[in-house]
This record gives structure tokens, sequence and C-alpha cells, in this order.
């Protein structure tokens, strides 16, 4: 291979020349320039495959012909290779995407962009102390040019400001230096490491100010005011490079002054990161300014990586693998970003809409986001698995929780910015795409799949790109041109061709997701059918959300039902995001989602004990103390998606929100797998004690709570599809209450509720989106006596609704029937009060659904609706049927799972004589419960038809009013706070404190975040101060620890 | 505002003391050597037989930490090409030159006699830098010195930037073509014993240094004179 | 406990003595309630004169689907309600359809005819309608709530949800009752009845004065007539059930005559002493004097 | 003397950024920062200093065979006039910056340069 | 011999420090120009103190660059800030606090 000394003789090189070429020459040293950097990346990228595919060992560059420490040295190993190559890829997109103002601004900025570029090379590639000192300021002095780049005036100021701060960082870099050879007697770095006893004990003043100086360089908090400056008004393709080159290029500084220092100053990487990485994405929370968020992003990532850095001893050879990971996926996913801001007219986030207009750039900028919020496939995604396992295995929890904590707050913001994205208002002026400035954006997106490909093919786990269904998912991206209902038509066969190849395989509990999942999801698909055109955005996202479901079921390890949990959750996010008005409940949605997200990584974590993965089953292993604490996390993850009370307030909207087809899929479907997640919990950790206190204990008044609370609040609802949403609460918490009753019947209640909360959510919510749809309002006020306009709408609500209550003879009935011999073995009375409560309380919401909207009066702008779409009514049919089957034969679904539970509560099984079902205290025939009903009621209802044969049908009020309808029917349809006398005696309970916690808690954060970042005055001698202040109480911190 | 001053004093003395903390322990701590290091040492040892330079600090200016050099050279070089970036940063091309005062007949003759001397007295600074103190940089900056007086006497009078340009890519692509040639023929980048060593003490020995450093003089000149003439053509506002 | 096509006519018989019983019950406590209002009341059989009366008429109007179908979801619901739980105790031919499910059965099914008359109201499209069922599903939540207690208690009490083993389990002499080994709960649950019985002080939600203007004169002729056969067989279905978890159930039709009597009697006693709440004052009253003796008596087996 | 050289290096240096820390013109801003620039290669050639040896230039007094005895340590020198020259070179550019910052608003007060901020 | 040069050392050093401090406004509220020019002479005394510290060739540099360039630099642009304010527009901001 070429010697890596020549990235940096091409680039000087080709700098000096540019002198040669006359002003008007601008095309010629342009080319010139390209060329170098062409040369430059395929240095880097021969090395890199040296290293990858032959596996070579790191060669030592010797200058002038003598050997280290007596002349420079450089290295080129595999981290140097592919450093190097991240930053000269950058540097060429960038240039790339910078020719009009190359062009403009002649040969010295080139130049300029050509040794910025070999400076950070230098900075890798170097093992000499003091040269890295010249390339850092050669780098730093690049960098105060390159500011210039920008149209904006401002960047002036900021590039003044960088200066004051960088030669206060070299002054301190300097004295450091000096005095580290003073007491090594060398300059180069490895030969610092070795002699380096006094430098390795942590108090050394000289190698603190060195690491300090270096450090200053990656923006640490709060001396990095400077540097937002810089972000917010260089141009983003320098930005790219400032974020992405120069970021990986100081933080391996940083390694290799840790390589100097030895373990001893481990702590203070770790500290200075943490601090950084959290303070960061706090104070972006306020950010309006796209560029200012990005850097305060970066800044946070690159903390983030140092706190990695300052990890190493117990990362091992996990070390490249992670720090990498989140390094590689930082470094594309901003510089894309940056690109992508430059083809944006204006500067505020919601201005970012004009992506809508290219389908393409918003799918740049999903990957771009989930890259840095460490979704999979990306690298982030493996890389943060990685990190939690060893951490929570060396017992560092507390840094754990912090990162996870800044990570959740940078979600926050990055996926609040994608929502303004999809909903706010296209602004005037269109994205300005000119293929050179497109193509580093769409580089930055290849590149990043390909990173995922890699990690995923080095994680040492399943490359989740090879897996079928996210494949299949992923396949829809491919397929957007096509109209919306050959996709769907596809859709639907590859989820049942999945699940005839597949369903062997699942054991009979997991058969009954898989069912729901694969089946049900494409009987949701059929109403799908009735929307028209391409429908872009939609079945790529919902197909994650099944793909992510799939895969969840069929994880066995640890790793692969995490990553199915992330990739649901994100799949769910789009779908639900894609409703009207859904934007803040999305958000809170994703929220919360990857909160639990977190907690459920911290709980797998903690539970593998270092290992890299581990059998989902061998969580029955774990003992005290660890055991309750795991259980805590996990269940506290599930239930933020079972949204149990206190986690729930995302729910009502992004399940009201959602259109018509997505609000059964999240509600109907997605819900389930924070049950499966908990089944799988308790089945493998069973009950837990902590402090004495009885988990599922806790597990059971979370139900009860749930149930009640969500039962309530449904109804004092006015909108149809919250009030479902509201519901959906209250029965997840039945079904958490059963799971946490810990016996036989009380999970066959549970799989009982998840199986009828699937057809009957579903059907409701395709009943009312439907009806929504037609009258143009989800408020319930707004219809009334749609019953003959919409008479399958109606049925399909009536069935659902008795469904819904538990009455006989309908499926319902049959949870509540195993609910009560469930509780009847269990020991636990008092959270069984609240669901007493709770269960009647169901029968007012679902009363209001139906009368409001079908019963009453009609009003007058309704008289000429028709019944919902063909597509709509169609599931609502078939729903209908299956509740009746499933009503009168149970045992079709449960039985087998009755006997599979046996294996985990071998008492308390029921007994499936002919058609009667019996249990040790009671016993339920639901044939002859049918039979019996319907021949009542049918010849009850056939003698009323015959002696009324020959009634016609009347106008309402023919009889009260005399035939004279009141004038408006707004008046007298009694809709509107129905159950007012309720809400005076119980309304107090349904106060919103969880929705006053949260936002109470957001604006918190908000408000201080506000205030802090006016640290950040503006002022470049403020600045300096921060810089002082910033060395002078690490320092103390540091000593004084 | 005086009292936010004193404050702002106050803070700054604060901060200080505490560095001033962190360098008063340095400095007590501080034992001098009573020997060189084995690095020094080696430089003392081996200067004279490998390089051939009198100077120590020349031969490991130029040779041994010849890569530290170059890197100085360029930012030398981005210096002023970014002092060019600067001042016309913002700006439309060809507005019209300011008007300044004419200045004194002394300063204009003196000027164009001393001129030539004061380079001439920096390309000898540089073309000895192997033998005695000096070297490129300072002969170099000497040689600005000169550029600056011409500067002075004639403050309209444009320096060829086609000239200076030129002469700062010859001197920097040529200080790069020996190095490689040094990592071509010797033993690596910037190895100056392409030539021969000579005799130590003559102004013709130490390989290619003398050559080398003329190129960095050449070049550090070049480069403070485009900035100072980067700076002196700045047009009114 | 198996299916037996004998049982249908056996359950019809039942059904037509309660039918009966039901009407003159009827009939004589509000007969007693007049009497207690110092007028005059009545006749025993006035029932039976409205019933035929209204069976006899045609209707020639209807209101739509709904309209037909709330009385015919209200007379199946109790119907079917008498129907599931044994009349007798210790009886083949008053089992009923006992065999189709247990207590938790019978619990929910009382729903199934309220739920279906709030619809056929609903149809009718008058505010009031929907404005007494609005109140009716409210009072109903809380005053529900003691009885669940109990009846969770009594299952608790004798280990199972089949009324006849708790019917079987009181037997034995008077101090078997629920009565007497679970005061608590059936205490609860008395309280509870009050409520559910329409009767004051809960009756606001028919509020004679000015809900009936709602659905019952919508209701006309033979859908009337409906309703007017559920009246005579749900309260005392409803009492069956009490009956038979707190009371020790009935071994031969006197007894159940008796008890049954005995039991409505108490809602009139109560009626005729007491004013009428509203809603919100009673959902408040149920969950501060009821309820707390419901979770005691859950606590307490 | 060594250490009053050294101690007047970081005195230097304190200076300078107490200097650049309470003058708010940009131009004594840079005056202060290339102050401290003097007193950190003061630090530097005082930390390669040795007492009683001189230059690290061979002649005839000092020869090479003698020189490591004689010579003081050559490396921080060379140091030193590498960290001048940068140091000059960033100081010329700030100086062009602050040419442009007084073109835009016609002030060197630095407290008026903060329309990036937050 | 010795004593001698740190006695002048002492006093180099003294000297570097009060024009120093001059220099920043510590010692009298000198103009600008004063000041540059006090940072010349920081500059220049230390190369005198590189000399005696046996350092001619940073000396040398520092004379020449440190002292002599950048001290022209200075000038350079005051004189042209200066030419520009013809308006007597504030200079130093500090005069307006």
């Amino acid at each position: 291979m070429v010697s890596a000394l020549y990235i940096l003789i091409a680039a000087l090189g080709a700098a000096f020349f540019l002198g040669f070429l006359k002003d008007g020459m601008r095309a010629t040293a342009y080319a010139l320039t390209l060329a170098a950097l062409v040369f430059m990346n395929f240095i880097s990228a021969g090395w890199v495959w040296v290293f990858v595919v032959d596996g070579a060992a790191p060669v030592e560059i010797l200058t002038s012909g003598f050997p280290p420490p007596f002349a420079i040295n450089l290295r080129m190993g595999l981290t140097e290779a592919a450093l190097t190559l991240l930053v000269n890829l950058s540097g060429l997109l960038s240039a790339l995407y910078l020719k009009d103002v190359l062009l403009a601004l002649g040969r010295r900025s080139m130049a300029v962009l050509l040794i910025a570029v070999m400076a950070l090379c230098g900075i890798i590639l170097t093992r000499d102390i003091f040269n890295l000192f010249v390339f850092f300021e050669l780098a730093a002095i690049a960098t105060a040019g390159l500011i210039l780049l920008s149209e904006d005036k401002r960047a002036l100021s900021a590039g003044f400001k960088y200066m004051i701060v960088a030669q206060a960082i070299s002054v301190l870099l300097l004295i450091g230096i000096i005095f580290s050879y003073h007491a090594t007697g060398t300059l180069n770095i490895d030969g610092m490491a070795e002699a380096s006893t006094e430098l390795k004990t942590g108090a050394s003043i000289a190698f603190f100010l060195m690491f300090i100086a270096v450090v200053a360089e990656l923006k640490p908090f709060p001396a990095n005011g400077w540097a937002l400056d810089i972000y917010e008004s260089a141009h983003p393709a320098f930005s790219a490079i400032f974020s992405a080159a120069s970021g990986a290029a100081f933080l391996f500084a940083a390694d290799k002054l840790l390589h100097i220092g030895g373990a001893a100053w481990f702590p203070l990487a770790t500290g200075i990161g943490i601090v950084t990485f959290v303070a960061a994405n706090l104070l972006a929370l306020p950010q309006t300014n796209d560029r200012r968020l990005l850097g305060y992003s970066s800044i946070a990532q690159t903390g983030l990586v140092l706190a990695v850095l300052g990890q190493q001893d117990i990362l091992g050879d996990r070390y490249l693998f992670v720090a990498g990971g989140l390094l590689f996926a930082h470094s594309i996913a901003k510089a894309g970003l940056y690109w992508l801001s430059g083809l944006i007219a204006g500067r505020e986030l919601p201005d970012w809409a004009a992506l809508r207009s290219r389908p393409l750039l918003i799918f740049a900028f999903v990957t771009f986001i989930a890259m840095l919020s460490g979704l999979p496939p990306f690298p982030g995604f493996y890389a943060k698995w990685e990190l939690a396992r060893l951490l929570a295995g060396e017992g560092r929890i507390a840094l754990l929780a912090l990162i996870l904590f800044g990570a959740l707050l940078e979600a926050g913001y990055l996926f609040r910015w994608f929502g303004y994205i999809i909903k706010r208002e296209q602004p005037a002026q269109r994205v300005a795409c000119t293929p050179h400035k497109l193509a580093p954006v769409i580089a930055a997106v290849v590149a990043g799949w390909a990173l995922g490909y890699l990690w995923g093919d080095l994680s040492g786990h399943a490359n989740l790109l090879l897996a079928v269904p996210l494949l299949f998912a992923l396949s829809f991206l491919l397929l957007e041109w096509l109209p919306a209902w050959i996709k769907n038509t596809l859709a639907i066969a590859g989820m049942v061709a999945f699940f005839v190849l597949t369903y062997a395989e699942y054991d009979p509990l997991r058969l009954i997701f898989s069912v729901i999942i694969l089946i049900g999801g494409p009987i949701i698909f059929l109403a799908s059918y009735h929307e028209h055109g391409r429908r872009i955005g939609f079945y790529p996202a919902a197909m994650l959300m099944y793909a992510g479901l799939t895969l969840l079921i069929r994880a066995n390890d640890s790793f692969g039902f995490f990553a199915a949990w992330e990739m649901l959750t994100v799949g769910s996010y789009f779908l639900i995001l894609r409703g009207k008005h859904s934007e803040p409940h999305a958000l809170s949605y994703i929220i919360f989602s990857l909160g639990g997200a977190f907690m459920i990584l911290a709980g797998f974590a903690l539970a593998a004990q270092g290992a890299p993965q581990f059998d989902l089953a061998s969580l029955s292993l774990l003992t005290q103390p660890l055991a309750p604490w795991v259980f805590i996390l996990l269940a506290l993850g599930f239930m933020t998606k079972t949204a149990a009370i206190g986690l729930h307030i995302w729910l009502p909207g992004a399940h009201g929100e959602a259109e018509t087809d997505v609000s059964p899929m999240v509600s109907g479907i997605l819900l389930k797998a924070g049950l499966f997640g908990l089944i799988v919990l308790l089945m493998t950790m069973g009950k837990q004690q902590l402090y004495g206190i009885e988990l599922t204990h806790v597990l059971l008044w979370i139900g009860a709570l749930s149930a009640l609370l969500g039962n309530l609040m449904a109804i004092f609802e006015e909108d149809a599809k919250r009030l479902l949403a509201y519901s959906s609460i209250g029965q997840m918490g039945y079904a958490v209450f059963g799971l946490a009753l810990m016996n036989h019947l009380g999970w066959l209640m549970a799989l009982m509720f998840v199986i009828n909360h699937y057809i009957y959510k579903s059907m409701l919510f395709l009943s009312a989106g439907g009806v929504a749809k037609r009258t143009g309002t989800r408020d319930m006020y707004r219809m009334g006596g749609l019953i003959t306009l919409m008479p399958l709408s109606f049925i399909a609500t009536l069935i659902g609704i008795i469904a819904v209550s538990g009455v006989p003879p309908l499926s319902g009935f049959g949870g509540r029937w195993i609910f009560y011999n469930a509780i009847l073995s269990s020991d636990v009375r008092l959270p069984m009060v609240i669901l007493f409560f709770a269960g009647p309380i169901a029968f007012l919401y679902l009363f209001r659904l139906i009368h409001t909207i079908f019963l009453g009066q009609l009003k007058d702008e309704h008289r000429k609706l028709k019944e919902a779409p063909f597509w709509i009514i169609l599931p609502q049919m078939i729903f209908v049927v299956l509740l009746l089957v499933f009503a009168v034969a149970p045992g079709l679904a449960l039985r087998r799972v009755d006997t599979y539970l046996n294996q985990f509560f071998p008492e308390g099984g029921l007994n499936w004589a002919g058609t009667t079902i019996s249990s040790n205290y009671g016993y339920w025939n639901p044939v002859a419960i049918m039979i019996t009903v319907c021949v009542i009621f049918g010849s009850l209802f056939a003698w009323l038809l015959f002696v009324n044969r020959k009634a016609q049908k009347v106008k309402q009020f023919n009889i009260v009013f005399a035939g004279e309808r009141p004038y408006r029917p707004e008046t007298t349809h009694f809709a509107w706070n129905f159950f007012a006398p309720y809400r005076k005696a119980l309304g107090f309970m349904v106060q919103p404190f969880v929705t006053r916690f949260w936002s109470g808690l957001t604006d918190l954060l908000h408000a201080a975040a506000d205030l802090s970042r006016r640290l950040y005055n503006g002022n470049g001698q403020t600045y300096a101060f921060h810089f002082i202040a910033f060395v002078v109480v690490v320092y103390f911190l540091w000593t004084g620890v | 505002m005086t009292g936010k001053n004193m404050i702002k004093r106050l803070l700054a003395l604060l901060l200080l003391a505490s560095i001033g903390a962190m360098f008063a322990s340095l400095l007590l701590a501080y034992v001098p050597d009573t020997d060189l290091n084995f690095t020094a040492r080696y430089y003392a040892e081996h200067t004279a037989a490998d390089i051939g330079a009198a100077n120590i600090v020349t031969a490991i200016i130029v040779t041994y930490r010849g890569l530290d050099t170059l890197g100085e050279v360029t930012v030398l070089f981005l210096a002023s090409g970014i002092v060019g970036l600067v001042l016309s940063f913002g700006r439309k091309q060809n507005t019209t030159l300011r008007n300044l005062v004419p200045v004194g007949e002394l300063l204009t003759t003196a000027s164009q006699y001393l001129a030539p001397i004061i380079m001439l007295l920096g390309v000898y600074v540089f073309v000895n830098g192997h033998l005695t103190p000096g070297g490129g940089f300072q002969g170099g900056a000497i040689i600005a010195s000169g550029m600056l007086l011409l500067l002075l006497s004639d403050p309209l009078k444009r320096f060829s930037h086609t000239l200076i340009a030129t002469v700062e890519s010859f001197s920097g692509v040529g200080y790069i073509a020996l190095g490689l040639v040094g990592l071509v023929l010797a033993g690596g980048f910037l190895d100056s014993r392409i030539l021969p060593n000579g005799v130590l003490g003559e102004l013709i020995s130490a390989g290619a240094i003398p050559l080398i450093y003329s190129l960095i003089g050449l070049k550090v000149g070049a480069e403070f004179s485009s900035m100072l003439t980067s700076l002196s053509e700045t047009e009114d506002l | 406990m198996e299916f037996d096509w004998m049982k249908i006519p056996y359950a019809l018989l039942t059904l037509f003595i309660v039918v009966n019983y039901g009407f003159l019950l009827n009939a004589l406590i509000q007969k007693i309630a007049a009497r207690v209002g110092r007028r005059y009341g009545i006749p025993i059989w006035q029932n039976y004169v409205d019933l035929i009366k209204n069976y006899g008429l045609r209707s020639s109007i209807t209101h739509g689907a709904m309209f037909y179908l709330g009385p015919v979801f209200r007379l199946s619901g109790g119907v079917g309600l008498l129907l599931f739980v044994p009349a007798i105790y210790g009886s083949y031919m008053f089992s009923n359809l006992s065999f189709a499910g247990d207590l938790i059965l019978a619990l929910y099914f009382i729903f199934f005819g309220t739920l279906g008359m709030a619809l056929g109201a609903g149809e009718s499209g008058h505010p009031y309608a929907a404005i007494g069922v609005s109140r009716g599903l409210s009072q109903v939540t809380t005053s529900e709530l003691p009885l669940a207690l109990a009846v969770f208690s009594v299952a608790l009490q004798y280990q199972t949800l089949s009324v006849t083993e708790i019917v079987a389990a009181q037997q034995g002499g008077i101090l078997n009752w629920t009565l007497f080994t679970n005061p608590v709960a059936v205490a609860a649950a008395m309280l509870s009845f009050l409520g559910s019985m329409m009767r004051p002080p809960f009756d606001v939600v028919l509020a004679p004065q000015e809900i009936p203007i709602g659905p019952p004169t919508e209701y006309h002729s033979s859908y009337l007539a409906l309703m007017q056969t559920n009246r005579a067989i749900f309260p005392v279905a409803k009492i069956v059930i009490y009956m038979n978890l707190f009371f020790g159930g009935a071994s031969d039709w006197p007894t159940f005559f008796l008890k049954v009597f005995l039991i409505y009697l108490w809602s009139a006693f109560v009626g005729v002493v007491f004013p009428r709440f509203r809603v919100e004052q009673s959902i408040r009253w149920f969950l501060i004097w009821a309820v707390p003796l419901g979770i005691l008596s859950i606590l307490m087996v | 003397m060594v250490y009053i050289a050294m101690a007047t290096g970081f005195l230097l240096i304190l200076i300078g950024f107490y200097g650049a820390l309470t003058n708010r013109n940009l131009l004594r801003m840079i005056v202060a920062f290339s102050i401290a620039d003097t007193g950190i290669n003061l630090v530097i050639i005082s930390v390669g200093y040795l007492p009683g040896r001189t230059a690290p230039i061979l002649d005839t007094t000092v020869t090479a065979a003698a020189a490591a005895a004689r010579i003081i340590d050559p490396v921080p020198q060379a140091l030193v006039l590498t960290a001048i020259v940068i140091g000059v070179g960033v100081t010329a550019l700030m100086l062009a910056y602050t040419l442009k910052l007084y073109e835009k608003k016609r002030t060197l007060d630095i407290a008026k340069f903060t329309e990036l901020k937050w | 011999m010795s004593g001698l040069m740190t006695a002048m050392t002492a006093v180099l050093c003294i000297a570097m420090l009060v024009a120093a401090l001059v220099a920043i406004r510590v010692l009298g509220d000198k103009s600008l120009p004063i000041a540059i020019l006090a940072a010349g002479l920081v500059s220049l005394l230390a190369s005198v103190l590189f000399l005696i510290l046996a350092s001619p060739d940073v000396a040398m540099t520092e004379a020449a660059i440190g002292s002599g360039l950048s001290t022209f630099l200075f000038f350079f642009v005051l004189a042209r800030i200066r030419s520009w304010e013809k308006g007597e527009r504030e200079y130093d901001g500090e005069k307006h606090d």
C-alpha cells in the first residue's frame, strides 16, 4: 500500500501547488483539489482494506530516516486507517458540496480546505506529542479560516471567539508538553507511555494540562460556547467536517493521551464526557436554530465517545467496536444532517418541512436521526448494547443511567424535529437540490446503512440486516413508487406467507401472539385498501412495526428481543405520526417508548452480568440482589408499552389521532408487545421481592389502577377514538392484573384479553374511524342518530361493546369469568376491589360510545351520509364473525395454551369436558349460554315483529312532541358532557395529575435548559472565562476526588 | 458597569490564582536536569555524524523534526492565505483603492537602497542556518521586513501577487519535493541526507539542510510578505 | 348438571310461576307503599289488566331497529337471568338452566337487559331518555360495587362460584345462612340492593316526574307489554340471587315466595322513608357507606 | 536563574490571561495573548536550560565528541522556534479578523459581537 | 559570573513584568500604541533573556518575529483602523463603559 505519509504529502503538495495557478484557473484548481482528496481517500481506503481483509499488522512510518523518539514517526493501523478514511471522505464530500463557494473564493480557500483535512489526518497519524500540537494548531487555524466559507456574516465573530479559546488552549497544551518532556525525556507518545510512571499517577499537573487542553478541543461543557457559535454560523459543509472529522480526530488525540496517562486518568475522561453529554443534550432542548441544535448534539455525542474512551479499562477488546460504533454513527449522521441543512432555506426547525416535497431526503433524515439515537440496525445500536452490558457488568450503573438519560433527551429533540418536518406547514422556499449537494447526503445514507451491516456482522450477534422480516419491511422502501393497493396486497401476502411457513415453530403461547400479528395484521390491512394513491411512507413504517413484532415473538435471546423491541417502537412511531394532528402525541409516544426501551436495555444489561447476550429463559437463573432490580426495570419498560397508569399519557393522543387503519394496528396489535414482554418476564423470573415487597403485588395494584383510571378517563372523553384509547388503558390494566396474579387462570385471563382486545378494539376503532371519516369529526356530540345511515358500523359497534363490557353471551364474558375464578385462588384482596369498581364503569363509556354516535338525533348536516367505505366495513364484519366464533368456542384458542401453562402453573387449570368449561370453583358453558340467549331473544323478537308487522317507520318525536321536532337537534341530542353527575361525584379521580407531573417535568427540563444556556452569552471573553473556569473546576474536582 | 467590571476582574484574579497555583506547583516541583536526557544526548552525540550540521537546533528543526517544521511552514501558509480570505470576506472584488497620505521623500529613497540590503541579510541568515544561530525562519522574517520597508515607502505600490504566490508555491512545492527525494533516496520523508554531509562547519555541508532551510526562508518570507500586503491592501470602508 | 330436553318445559314452568308471582308482588308492594302514604293504591290485579290491554294493542309505528330491540333485550335479560339461576334448591325440576353457567354468568347477565333498554331508549332520540340512562348507568357503577364485593366475599367463603353449592352450604338451620355467617357481606349486598331496585332514595334515574316522558311514552302497546312483563320477572330473578346467596335459598315454593317478598319489602320500606338523592349524592352514599362494608367483608373472609 | 526565568514565564502567561480576560478591546486582547505566548516560550526554554552549559552549536570549543557534556538540551529550543512562528501566524490571523470585525461593526468592543449566543 | 547573570536575569524579568503589566493596562491606563510597544518590549527583553539562557536561535527568532514582525502587524492594523475612524468613533470599547 502507498505510505500514509502520502496523505499529508498529497494535500500539502496540492495546496502549495495551487499558488502556481492563476486566479482565473479556478476550475483547474478545484479539479486539483478534488484529485488530491480522491487520492487521499484512496490511500486511506486501501489501508482499511489491507487491515480488514488481509489482517495486516499496524505499520510504523518513520520520517527523516531516524527512529523514534529522535525523529517524528507516524503509525497506520486499523483505527488510524478507518479514521483517516472518515476524515478524508467527509473532506471530499464537503469539497464536492462546496463547489460553488470554493469556485467563488478561489484557490486560497481550496488550499485551506486541503490543509484542514491534512491536519486532521496528521492528528490521527502522528505518534509525537509536539507534532500533535503542530497539527492541532494547523487544524485550529484552518478551522478559523473555513468558518469564513459561510455566507453568514456572523461567522466572523465566531471565528474570532474560537481563536481566543484556541490561544488559551495551546498555552496550556504547550506547558503540559514541555513538562511531560521534562519528566520523560521524550516527545514520542509511546515512549512517554512507557517512561511515564510520574504521568500515570493521576496527580501529574503536566499531564493534566495536556489532557485538559486536548479535551477542551472536544468542546466540553461548559467551555464550548465558541463551538456552538461556529456550528450556528459556519457553512454547513464545514460544520460537517468540524463535527464529523474534527471530532473524530480530536477524540483519537484524547485516546493517545490516555494511552500515555494510563488508567488513572480514565475517570477524568469519563466524567467530563458524561457531563458534556447530558448537559449538551439538555441545553439542546430549547433550541430552535437547526444548526445550533445539531451543534449541541455534536458536542453531546463527542462527549459520549469521550466517556467511552474513559471506559476502555472495562471495554477490553470491544473498545474499538463500541467507541467506533458510536463515533461513526455520529459522524456520518451529523455530516449528513449538516449537508441536508444546506439544502434548506430557513434556519428554524419547522422550516425543514420543506423536505416533505422530497421523500428521498426524508428517508435520509430518518436514517440520520435513527443513527444518532442508536436505533437498529445502525452501528450506534450495537455499540449501545455492548456498552450497556459491559457497564452494567462492572456495576457502573450510575454512568449507564446518565448515558441513557442523555440519549433519551437527544432522541426527544431529534424526533420532535422529525415531527416538525412531517407535520408543519411547508415553507414557500423549496429544497434547493443540485446534484453536487445531493451526492454527499446520499453517500452518507449509503455509508450509514453499510456500516449498519458491517457492525451487525462484527457484533457477534445475529446481523439484523439479514433478518427476513426486517428485509421484507425495508424492501417496501424500494417499492414506494407502486400504488398503495399493490403494496397492500404484497404486505398481506408476505405476512400470511411468513405465518404459514413458520407457524409450526411457535409454542402455543407464542402462537396466539403470532396469529394476532401475522393474521390479525393482514385483516386490518384489508381496511387499508380504501386508501388511494401511493401512500408514501405508510408501508415501510407499518411493515417495520410488524417486522419488529414478528422478531419479538421469535426472539430467544436478549439481544434479538431488544432489537425487535426498538424496531417495532420506531415503526409504530412513524405510523402514529402519520395522523393529522398527531405530532405532539407521536412525540410523547416515542419518548415514553424509548425511555421504556432504555429501561429494558438496562435491565438486560444488568441481567447479562457481562455476557454478550443470554437466552431469555435464563432470566430465571438470576438471584438476589440483582433479580428484583432487573425485574423492575424490565417491567417498567414493558409497561410503557401497555400504557400502565402513570406511563399512559402518550396513548390517548397517539391512538386517537392515528389514521383510521392505523389506530387498530397500534391498539389491537402493538399494545400486545408490552404484554408479551411481561409474559416473558413473569414466565422466567416469577415472583420477586424487594425489601420484602412482593413485586407482582405492585404489578397487581398497577394493573388494577390502570383498569380503574383508564375506564374513568374514558367516560369523560368527548372524542370517540380517544375514548377507545382510554379504554385500552383499562383493558391492558386487566391483562396486567391477570398476569400479576401469577396463577394459571390469571394468565389464561390475560391471554383471553389479548385475543379479545385485539378483536373488539380493532373493530371498534375501525368503526369509529369509518364514522369519523364520513362525518369529518371525532367529537361524539357532533354526531348522533347514525344508526340508519351506517347500520353495519352500528352492528360492529354494538357487538363490540357487548363484548367489551363482558356481558354474556359474547366472548368478553369469558374473560370476566376466568377473572373471577382466577382471583378466587389468589390471596390478594384489595386490588380486586378496584377492579370490581372498574368493571361497571366500562358500561358508561361504552354506552356513551354507541348512544351518542348512533342513537339519539341525527344532525342536519349528516342527513346524506353514506355507510363507511367497503374496505373499512369488511374487516369489521370479519371481526364480528370472529367474536361470535370465539364466544362460542373459546377452546379453539385457549385450550392448548391452558395445557401449555400447566408447566408453569400445574394447578388450577381448566377442565374442558364437552362444551362446558369448569374450574375448581365454577363452570361455564358458552354454547348453552349462546343458545339460550339466542332462543329467548329470537323468539321475543320474532313475536314482536309479528304483532307489529304493519308498523311503519316514523320520525323521532312523533309522540313526545306530537310530531314537531324541536328546531335544532343540537339542543336535544343529549351527548355533550354525558356523565356530568358522575364528574361531580368522581371527577376528582381523573384530575390530570400524571399529565401534570410529566409536563411539569419536561417544563422543568426546558426551563432549566433555557436558563442555563444563557451561560453562552455570545461574548468571546466570557467563553475564555468559561474555559479557564472549566480547567480550574475540573482540576479541583479531580484532585479533590 | 464598573461594579460589574470589578466582579469580572475579581473573578479573573480568582481563576488565574488557581491556574497560578497549578503553575506554582509545577515550578516548585521542577528540578533541572543535571545531565541531558537520552533524546538530547542522542542529538548531541550523533548530529555531527549523522547530519553534519554544526547547529544542532537546526539539525533538529530541519531533519529530525522536519515534519514539525513542514507543519510550521504550513501554519504560516495557512495564516497568510486566511488573512487574504478574511480581508476579502463579504466584499465585492475590484473596489477602488483609497488614497493614502503621501509618504516622505526620505523614507522612499532610503527604503529603495535599504531594502535590498536587508533582504540580502535575510538570505545570509538562512543560508548559514546550519552553522550559526538563525535559519529559515529568522531569515524569512528579515526578508519580510525588507518588504515591509518597501510597503511603507510606497503604499500604493502593489507587490506583484503573482510573484509572491509563485515564490510561495515554488518554495513550498520544492520543500515537499526535497522531502520526497529523501523518502526515495534516503531514510525517509524529509531526510536531509540526500546530499553528502561534507565537512562540519563549512557552508556547503550538512546534506540538504542549507537547501531546505533556504526554501523555508523563501517560503516564510513570502508568507509574511503576503500577509503584510494583504493587510495593507484592504480597501477603505 | 348436563343438558336435558326435559329442562326446557320445566324452565318454562318456573317462568310461568315467577311471572304471576311477580305481577302480584309488584301490585302488593305498590299498594303497601300507597297505604303508607295514606292513599288507597291500585287493585291487586291491576298489572294483569294493564298487561292484557297492552298485549292486545297493535302498534302501527316504529322508530327503527333498536326501538324493537330495546324491549327484547330487556325481557331477554330478565328471562335469561331467571333461568340461569336455580329457583328451588334441591329440585331437579326448578334448577332451570343453571348448567349453563355459575354465579358470574348471572351477575353479568343482569346487564344484558339494562344495556338493551338503554339502547332502545337512546334511539327514541329523546334527550330525557339519554339523561335517564346517563344517570342510571352512573349510579349503577357504585351501587353494584358492594354487591360484587359481597358476592366475591361469599364465593371466597364457600370456595365456589356455583349457586347450587352456595345454597347447599347454607342448609341445616337458619344460623348457617350467610346472613349470619357473613353478616358484613350481607349488609353490603342489601345496601346495594336498594340501589338496584330503582326505588327511593335512589330512583332519580327514573325520576317519575321527568324521565317517564322519555322511554315509556315512546314505548307503547306490545313494546310496553314486554317491558311490563320484565318488570315482573326481573326483580324476582334478582332477588332469587340474593336469596340464594345470603338467605339460605328456598327448598320449596312457599319459602321462595316468602323470602322474595320479604327481601322486596326491604327496598320498599326504605323507599317510603327516605327522600330522593341526586345521582352524585347516591354515588357518594354508596362509596361512603356500602363499599367499605363490602371491602370489609372481603378482608374478613 | 532558571527558576527566575521560569517564574517570570509563568507570570507572563498569567498576566497575559488576565489581560485577555479583563480587556474588552479586541486589539488589547491580542496584545495580551502575545504576552502569554512570550511567557510560554520563556517557560519552555527554561526547562531546556542546564546550568553552566552552552548553546547547542558545535564549534571549535564545543566539539562533537564533547557535546553531550557541554551543551544544553536543544529540543526545547526547536520547539520554541516552532511555537513562535505558529504564534505569530495566529496573531496575524486574529488581527485580520479584528480588522474585519471593526469594519463590520465599527467597534472593537468584544461585548458587541454577541449576535451568536445561547 | 553566575551571580551577575542571575542579577541580570532578575532585572530583565522585572522589566518584562512591568512592561507586561503596562501592556494590559494594570499599570497606568496607557493608550493602545503604548500597549503594543510594551508588548513588543516584553518580547525584546525575552530575546535577551533567551541569549542569557544559551539559546541564540530562539533569541533571534523572538527578536525578528516576536518583537519585530508582530509589532509591525499590530501597528498596521491599528493604523488602518485609525484611518477608518475618521468620525472618531470608538475603537476602544471600554471608553464607553
